[in-house]
């Protein structure tokens, strides 16, 4: 396992909703928890990953994704089996899209 | 043509509890936000799910409250650990406490996860012994399968210790997985590869054909949601002659199917015409040929 | 001039050798009907030391029996032969080689035998002639590889040597028509023997012998990709190729590899495509196996016609009750034929398939380090068709973006690449130098092993977007090009941000957003089917799955 | 009669007096025995059975037959089996069904004031051990046996650890290796009956117990299962965190 931490600027709103989940920890699959959290108007990730070595690349996904989604004072935490870049945005946007939604 | 049908099997646990309950109404018990992951996994390099597999928690189906846990089989096979097992029985024994009208459990495991095995097993039996003490509390445990894993392992004894098995025909209930006979004992005892073998020993339909459980159900949201709640509010009774009832129906199995070989065996002697054709039937059709053999037995 | 005169041309050499070997053989047979447990002796009997020999050896279909009875034969009495065949899929295929039957080898596709063969060929056990995709190993049996002894496959055969194939011709009629007609000896093994065959697809008096096996010829359900396993990423880049690909070029003939990445736009043509309206404007004549996804495509009325290059286990009778879009026989069953379904789709709108790993001029290969596997059929569907000379819609549309300098208008054949960025073990597809240069050292080939040549290329499609080589105009801006859809893997974290930018506004570059493709709907709920089952409810019950595939 | 069937004898021979009237039929054991002066059911197996269909429904029939009989006859519940049995007929029949079953049984005792003690002697496996010994009020142990899910090799395939880094994590963690000292950490076992058998089932008899699934707190005390008691309390509670 390797563990890693990233920072960000943060750039837009405080999300809607306490909390999202997205994806399920398997082999070449992740979850991703985004929760709202007082980061001084920061965004930050903290990533478990059972594959070593990649940190550059997570720090240049999730730099792509908060830029993606203009947020602050959010914290991704991710447990990761293993997933390749595309299914790490792609379970990032799913959280992001989830916990920017007001309505439920 | 049928395209827009829900899945059940192809869910997530907590799809399967949103699916399930009436929208907005679930309160999840120590949810993802906790924490709550396996002590053992990290020390063997393994990923920790925040909700070590198992969500849990309260919410209402058609307005009437019930406690739902539901197993996420995507991670580790939706095995039980010490954390996601003591996760099942703080919520059965909480049943007892606070009497809804039903547990429900969505079960989609292969059993203990050997990675902390003893924890697993022990909780097996703490889950188990939970359970009926929530249907002593009267409070009926209704299961339901129809994820990738089926239900095996310790989780099938527990299955059948609930009050009602609800499955869709993707669904298995058995101890052993086909693999695991098949490593031990041979190709020629089991071949795991022949699927639909797998499923005419182990399958939902076969098992609702020996009474083993209570509804079949296509893979659907909806049909899972309605065989559930047909069976809320309904316990069913647990005393002395319950038990010799079951141990008669048991008794009775062994002595007609003990000489079978193949689950068809067995359905032709239970009197049915074409026991080939019974894999391909859709549910409906499926449920009419039980409740014909049903009716024709009463 | 003396010498010839003292010694006569004769022009029947082969005719009198085949005749000799008929002659010897006949003493293991009754009539063409050879005794079965006599069969190496007859094997011994009719091939002679450095004959070449070829062994029907088909994606699927296998001449299995008889590939054992040779690897089984006197080495003493059987040596030296050079194997001319298109698959090698079975251990006996190299056992010959292990043991000295046989020495030299043509061949197009080793699979899962490519280890193997890598090590034989590494102990000079197999000298190798070339790898040939399929069209080329066919065309040179009909010039300098014309095999002397032939075994092929057929599902029945009658006393007189009339075969029938069933669904699964395949090579047969290639490897037949070489042998029957060049002096050599055919011997087919056939599931059974029957009084009368229920359509005659090689004529008896082709066919030397014939050995009844004692079990049918193997059989692979390879073609056979089960849609549970479908992921969203392949979901979103079916997606992107209907939307940048097919509805932008409006491609109607086309043939698809066999992956899962085909397999998912195969499955959303009447979710996805259905509301794009797009229904008889894309997808209707495909050259393909009969593969199980695509039966919602064909039930919604999206693909027409198909021709098969051969069969797959369990569609025979969704395939003989769908004879307005199959190629069905008189006794309802369907015809394939691989050099026709090659063919076809040589000369098709579009070509789009996988590969393993793709370099920066888009050359694309599968060949890894420490295998010998061949491509197949994959460089033949996947290459310009240059002598073609009819114009479609798609065809001209990619001819004028391609540009080329000149004033003589020409169209061009759409061949696209589908890859995820990162392949298994997160190993990343776009690299700068492909394996290929390696193994060509390593195992002294003329050339790398390459799939689909950079040239041939004319779209990249990953789950970043596409990049559309044809609007490139210089190497520099291919380059970039393939760099701004590689995404995460080195070659992608290495583009010029600014070079894609201009790329991605003149179109060469296109992500999902500059497609239209609305990336939330990009989940499993947009296939037709998501299993096996649901594949079989689409049949209306005529797909019988092999039981492997199934979960009920 | 084989060495560990011997074995076997001698405890019931130590427990029960030499006409212990319990009788084997296969690996199957049931009978009434005589316990300071009162009756005790006596269910099990031995010689490592497998717990197929067929055993399982013959120990649920020994435990409804005490029920019946006699309320509040103390159950014994000898363990030592490998496991259930791994045949294509018992899981056609629904194995699980049938221990289950039996584990129902042995519940159904345990809440209707039969005191139903567990004794496991020389082997109890996963399925096996969850059939009998983990549905009993209180479980022991014989010195020498062992309680297991998979044996270590078979795990290590199972699980893609190497073996030889999975018996060094079982040596610091209770929770991953075979071994009754491990499941007494874990509280899937009360202790090890050694020296006098008969004054520690005359305690295990008289032990005053409230019907309260004491295991996970023991688990908790003696360090083999530090989380389940207390995530189970905060589920119980309906908490959030």
């Amino acid at each position: 396992m390797e563990h890693l931490e990233f920072d960000y600027d943060g750039t837009g709103a405080k999300p809607a909703r306490a909390f999202a989940l997205a994806g399920v920890v398997g082999s070449g699959n992740l979850e991703v928890l985004i929760e709202a959290a007082d980061l001084g108007g920061r965004c930050a990730a903290v990533v478990d990953t059972s594959v070593r070595g990649y940190g550059e690349t997570w720090r240049q996904v999730l730099a792509d994704f908060f830029a993606r989604h203009a947020m602050s004072d959010v914290r991704v935490s991710i447990n990761d089996g293993g997933a390749t870049p595309a299914v790490v945005s792609l379970r990032l946007d799913q959280a992001a899209a989830e916990i920017k939604d007001a309505s439920a | 043509m049928r395209v827009a049908r829900h899945s059940f099997y192809e869910a997530t646990a907590r799809r399967r509890v949103d699916g399930l309950l009436d929208q907005n109404s679930f309160r999840e018990f120590c949810g993802p936000a906790a924490r709550i992951v396996s002590p053992h996994l990290p020390a063997l390099g393994m990923p920790v799910a925040f909700d070590d597999g198992v969500v849990v928690g309260e919410g209402t189906i058609d307005g009437r409250k019930v406690l739902i846990a539901a197993q996420e089989g995507g991670f580790m096979g939706g095995a039980v650990g010490e954390v996601h097992g003591a996760k099942i029985t703080g919520l059965l024994e909480r049943a007892a406490d606070v009497k809804p009208e039903a547990v429900v459990l969505l079960l989609d495991t292969g059993g203990v996860r050997l990675h902390e095995a003893n924890a697993g097993l022990v909780a097996m039996g703490e889950i188990q012994r939970a359970a009926l003490s929530a249907r002593h509390a009267g409070v009926p445990v209704i299961v339901a399968i129809g994820g990738k894993n089926g239900c095996y392992g310790g989780m099938s004894i527990v299955a059948r210790s609930c009050d009602w098995i609800i499955a869709s025909e993707e669904g298995r209930l058995s101890i052993s997985g086909p693999e695991v006979i098949e490593t031990v004992e041979g190709i020629e005892e089991f071949d795991a590869q022949d699927r639909a073998l797998v499923w005419r020993t182990m399958g939902a339909k076969h098992r609702r054909l020996i009474g083993e459980i209570d509804a079949l159900v296509a893979d659907d949201m909806g049909a899972f949601r309605s065989a559930i709640l047909n069976f809320v509010g309904r316990p069913r009774p647990l005393d002395l002659d319950a038990l010799e009832a079951e141990h008669a129906m048991l008794s009775r199995r062994l002595e007609r199917f003990w000489d079978c070989a193949d689950g068809r065996d067995v359905w032709a002697r239970l009197g049915i015409n074409d026991p080939a054709a019974v894999p391909a039937l859709d549910a409906d059709s499926f449920n009419g040929l039980v409740g014909a053999l049903e009716g024709g037995r009463s | 001039m003396l010498e010839k005169a003292d010694a006569p041309r004769r022009w029947d050499t082969l005719e009198r050798s085949y005749r000799a070997r008929i002659e010897r053989g006949a003493a293991f047979a009754d009539g063409k009907i050879v005794r079965r447990d006599e069969t190496e002796r007859f094997l011994e009997a009719v091939i002679e030391p450095g004959d070449r020999v070829c062994i029907e050896g088909n994606n699927q279909k296998h001449a299995d029996f008889l590939a054992a009875a040779l690897s089984k034969t006197s080495v003493e009495a059987i040596h030296d032969l050079h194997i001319v065949q298109s698959n090698i899929a079975l251990p006996p295929h190299l056992d010959v080689f292990e043991r000295g039957t046989a020495r030299r080898l043509d061949f197009c596709y080793a699979g899962p035998q490519g280890l193997r063969m890598a090590r034989l060929v590494a102990e000079g056990k197999i000298e190798v002639g070339a790898i040939h995709t399929y069209l080329e190993l066919y065309s040179r049996y009909f010039c300098d590889l014309t095999p002397h002894v032939s075994f092929v496959a057929a599902d029945a055969a009658d006393a007189d040597g009339n075969l029938y194939t069933g669904p699964n011709t395949e090579d047969t009629p290639a490897i037949v028509e070489a042998t029957a007609f060049k002096s050599g000896v055919l011997i087919a093994q056939v599931n059974r023997i029957v009084d009368k065959v229920p359509r005659v697809d090689v004529p008896g008096d082709w066919v030397s012998f014939v050995v009844e096996a004692p079990k049918p010829h193997y059989i692979e359900p390879i073609f056979t990709r089960d849609p549970a396993v479908i992921t969203e990423v392949q979901v979103l880049m079916a997606m992107m190729v209907i939307r940048g690909i097919y509805e932008k070029y409006g491609v109607t003939r086309l043939n698809h590899g066999i992956g899962f990445d085909t397999a998912a736009i195969e499955l959303i043509l009447p979710t996805y495509a259905e509301d794009l309206g797009l229904k008889g404007k894309i997808c209707r004549y495909m050259s393909v196996n009969p593969c199980p996804t695509l039966i919602p495509a064909i039930e919604s009325g999206f693909v027409e016609s198909i021709h098969c290059a051969g069969s797959e286990l369990g569609m025979e009778a969704y395939t003989a009750a769908r004879s307005d879009v199959f190629f069905i026989g008189r006794d309802g069953s369907m015809r394939s034929n691989r050099i026709f379904c090659q063919l076809a789709g040589h000369y098709s709108d579009l070509f789009i398939g996988s590969t393993l790993q793709i370099d920066l001029e888009g050359n694309s290969s599968t060949a890894t380090l420490s295998r010998i596997t061949g491509f197949g059929g994959a460089p033949n569907f996947g290459s310009e068709s240059r002598a073609r000379r009819h114009g479609s819609e798609a065809w001209l549309k990619a001819g004028r973006e391609q540009r080329l300098s000149g004033e003589m208008p020409r169209g061009r054949k759409l061949v696209v690449q589908i890859v995820e960025t990162f392949g298994d073990g997160m190993s990343p597809t776009f690299v700068e130098r492909l394996d290929a240069w390696e193994l060509q050292k390593t195992f002294d080939m003329p050339l790398p092993p390459v799939m689909v040549y950079g040239d041939d290329l004319t779209h990249l499609v990953t789950e970043e977007g596409i990049a559309n080589l044809l609007l490139c105009d210089t190497m520099e801006e291919r380059a970039q090009a393939i760099r701004g859809v590689a995404g995460y893997t080195p070659v992608g974290m290495k583009r010029d941000r600014e070079m894609v930018a201009r790329l991605r506004e003149k179109g060469a570059v296109q992500y999902a957003e500059d497609l239209g493709v609305d990336k939330r709907l990009a989940t499993r709920d947009l296939l037709a089917a998501r299993s096996i089952k649901d594949l079989v409810a689409w049949s209306g019950g005529l797909y019988d799955p092999p039981s492997r595939f199934r979960n009920w | 009669m084989s060495e560990a069937a011997s074995a076997m004898d001698r405890v019931l021979v130590e427990l029960f007096g030499e006409d212990h009237g319990v009788v084997r039929d296969a690996a199957t054991l049931t009978g009434v025995a005589r316990f300071d002066g009162r009756a005790v059911t006596v269910v099990g197996t031995a010689d490592r059975a497998v717990i197929g269909a067929d055993v399982a429904l013959r120990l649920a029939r020994a435990v409804l037959d005490a029920m019946r009989d006699e309320p509040g006859r103390p159950i014994l519940v000898v363990v030592d089996n490998a496991g259930h049995r791994l045949s294509r007929r018992d899981e056609l029949m629904a194995n699980n069904g049938c221990i289950a079953h039996l584990t129902r049984c042995l519940d159904a005792a345990r809440r209707r004031g039969h005191r139903v003690v567990g004794l496991v002697h020389d082997l109890a496996v996963s399925g096996g051990f969850m059939a009998t010994g983990l549905s009993t009020d209180l479980c022991y142990a014989l010195p020498g046996s062992e309680v297991r899910v998979m044996a270590p090799a078979a795990m290590a395939r199972v699980t893609k650890i190497p073996l030889d880094r999975l018996e060094e994590l079982s040596a610091v963690n209770p929770v991953l290796g075979p071994g009754v000292e491990n499941f007494i950490r874990v509280g899937g076992l009360e202790g090890v009956w050694d020296g006098d058998l008969m004054a520690h089932f005359r305690e295990a008899l008289s032990r005053p117990l409230d019907g309260a699934d004491m295991r996970r707190a023991l688990g908790e005390s003696r360090g083999g299962r530090s989380a389940a008691a207390r995530v189970a309390a905060a589920v119980r509670a309906g908490a959030a965190a």
